[in-house]
């Protein structure tokens, strides 16, 4: 089996994505990772529907002096205050949600269909009674939408499918998937693969994607 | 003037009926008023609907089990409420049990009903039942599963879901100071639904780390005016905060 | 003809109404001078769908230094600021008048009728291009509506009548009428009399009243 | 880092086109953006969409004809773009004209449109215009004049009128400190309908006493977080504040 990128090469290729100026809103697991990417020169402000503009990092274990137990992210994880932090009511942090005032989210999914569907919340279908949360806002409001997640599922199955089988969280709203082996853009024409992981070809990657691809005529290895 | 200062959680929630509704914020450590959920367990009221973010809260606490403290949150969680036969609905937007938290198969075996309910909606239809309002429409969930079942309109050419208002008969709510006139302040992102729950609901209770007397804060501060403030209780020595 | 009571003596007789403890919106006009007359031992607190909960008197004429730009009440006039006064938007103030959070309102009207339905805006019907302000909201959503006018018009005709013929702000809103002549509460039964101003018989009050009043049988002369 | 201020008022407002719709607090002197609408009037963008409390706000300023300052105020009020034939409508609460405001001559010629809007009802569909809803029901103004015309609907045994959303194309902001960010502040009754103004509009502009560091404003005091501020003016001495 091929070496696949890791989580943090894939946050850090997303992070890539995110310019200065950006609000950027960060789904809990890949995406939380992000904020670790950021270069010093670039000012990416990060949102939060919890009710919190301009947060640092997320805190690790081991910096349990630093944690407020007021101040924590939509994940429930403590984060630090950055200069300019505002806090409000989850309410008004949705609208600014729903009127696009947020430039990007990067999030997790189950499954990404080849129109940009996407498929991460958990309605009784997938299992449990059903978590929802804040992914269905996110998706139909932000500007640009970036799935961060592995190319397959954990039986090896393509999670990049022609129509996603899981319920979905909205429709036509994802703009860019970054995997563990490619970045690929969804366009009106279709699904356009841009970067490879290194050492994986063209045929190895749609040989794990369901709907055919369309190879970009820029197609390199993936940078950082 | 009108006491609005009562000295122990036990009072504050003596008149809450069974089948009341009961709305809260449930976020982790951040704004979940704790010590009402301790009192509504010693009170015991039957048949509540629950109407916050979470059945549960147990996300953050679950990350650092180590941290001193942790587990007194733990077992002062809403989900106690289950384990109290207390709750015969939730409506929440994360519905994920745990260990220690038997949503699963007390909704599995119909012993509760849960509406799960996208956190964005979950919020403007307590804010909408806070403003004294019958409903708002939202382009949000058009095209899913969570369409299903629901009415909808097209407006401006666009689909629309209607949603309906969330109000609950008593409100809990954990703030940092409260004036002596009601008015509160949080603290950082345990402000949550704190504010949203003041204004949707019918009685509203506050736990609070100070109260101060009315003048004392700064008038642009404020989040909650104290018009929305029924009940005020400090939380005692040894209480959790 | 007979003596009327004045603007002070309508207003004190309308604050006799305000208990300990109450959150009161003043309409512009008789109901702003409700303020002077709330004894020290009682507290009210006073709301304006402006954005603001506890302020206190209205500033005069001569009172120029006390003045802030930035303190208005819902009638633009300059007021204080009283112990516990917190501020919002108008969004949010009205949130409260419609949730029942405000006990009184003391406002003026055209016309009362006989089952409590208030008119007091200007909509085209009554002149200009239409003038309405959040009297809707405060007639419906405030636990009592107190309307405070002179009895008559200025051309001597009643403004308690059968039917309103202007237009209305809400349908079966007020509890209390006091006018330049008279106390009456509106009940099921129709208008009951309580008070009169002295000097004043059941006769003459109702003779300048369309529809016919219920004698309260503790009718007395009105008290401050 | 996005740079949010600019030096000139006349820059602010420049892109204004023919035709736009302009949002903007207008109670008196409280929070009323006096040099954007002197701006708006020299930059000459015409048949625009107004959407205020008022237009022209003038009744506070004539209770105290003698207030040093007032005159000034009395000609920066939004009227001043009725008498340079600016505004094609306007959506208001207070339509009321007088000796300086010809609102009235020019709703009555058929100049300008007029719709008068319950103030309530005005607000709460800036709020949900900030909120990226589509519409909402309310009991005010059923069984009165204001219902004729509109849809309504039954809900929960309620008569209801359904409003829709307002949004403008730019948003004029009065607010006392911003920060680089873009957070507000605001003084007092200055915040009137200001923070809904700056959620509601495509692009939202503030003029301001002063613009400090971002971190020198009090996180818990911010009342509009500055993602939703596109640029900022600083009063420049001899500005109307």
């Amino acid at each position: 089996m091929k070496q696949r990128l890791d989580r943090d090469i894939i946050a850090a290729r997303a992070a890539k994505e995110l310019k200065d100026g950006d609000v950027v809103n960060l789904g809990v697991g890949i995406g939380t990772l992000c904020v670790n990417f950021i270069p010093p020169e670039k000012q990416v402000v990060f949102h939060s529907e919890n009710g919190v503009y301009a947060f640092g990092r997320v805190l690790a274990k081991g910096e349990e002096d630093l944690m407020d137990l007021n101040l924590v992210n939509a994940g429930g994880q403590f984060v630090t205050p950055a200069p300019g932090m505002s806090i409000c009511t989850f309410a008004d942090a949705f609208d600014a949600v729903r009127t696009g005032r947020i430039d990007v989210t990067v999030l997790g999914a189950f499954q990404v269909s080849e129109k940009g569907d996407l498929a991460n919340v958990v309605a009784s279908e997938v299992g449990w009674i059903g978590t929802i949360g804040g992914a269905m806002e996110m998706a139909s409001g932000v500007k640009k939408v970036i799935v961060v997640m592995p190319h397959t599922t954990a039986e090896g199955k393509p999670k990049i499918l022609k129509e996603c089988t899981f319920p979905l969280t909205a429709t036509r709203c994802v703009d860019l998937i970054v995997t563990d082996v490619a970045v690929i853009e969804v366009t009106e024409e279709g699904l356009l693969l841009k970067e490879l992981a290194p050492g994986w070809t063209v045929n190895e990657v749609q040989a794990i994607t369901e709907p055919k691809l369309i190879i970009s005529p820029d197609l390199k290895e993936i940078e950082l | 003037m009108k006491n609005k200062i009562l000295n122990t959680f036990a009072e504050a929630v003596a008149d809450i009926p069974h089948g009341a509704s009961i709305m809260m914020s449930s976020w982790g450590t951040a704004g979940t008023p704790f010590n009402l959920i301790l009192a509504l367990q010693d009170h015991g009221a039957r048949n509540l609907t629950y109407i916050s973010q979470n059945i549960g809260g147990t996300h953050v606490i679950r990350q650092f089990p180590d941290k001193p403290g942790m587990t007194r949150y733990l077992d002062a969680m809403p989900y106690i409420l289950l384990h109290s036969k207390q709750i015969k609905k939730v409506i929440v937007t994360w519905g994920r049990g745990t260990d220690r938290n038997p949503i699963e198969k007390m909704v599995n075996s119909g012993e509760v009903q849960a509406e799960i309910v996208p956190l964005g909606i979950l919020v403007e239809r307590m804010r909408i039942g806070g403003a004294g309002l019958q409903g708002f429409y939202t382009t949000t969930g058009v095209g899913t599963f969570y369409e299903k079942g629901k009415e909808t309109k097209v407006i401006d050419g666009q689909k629309c879901i209607l949603e309906l208002p969330l109000r609950a008969d008593f409100g809990f709510v954990r703030a940092y100071k409260a004036d002596t006139l009601g008015n509160l302040v949080y603290r950082m992102t345990s402000r949550s639904i704190n504010p949203l729950v003041a204004k949707a609901s019918t009685v509203t209770i506050a736990e609070v780390d100070e109260i101060v007397e009315a003048g004392e804060l700064d008038p642009e501060c404020i989040i909650t005016p104290g018009l929305h403030i029924d009940r005020i209780v400090k939380i005692p020595e040894g209480g959790l905060r």
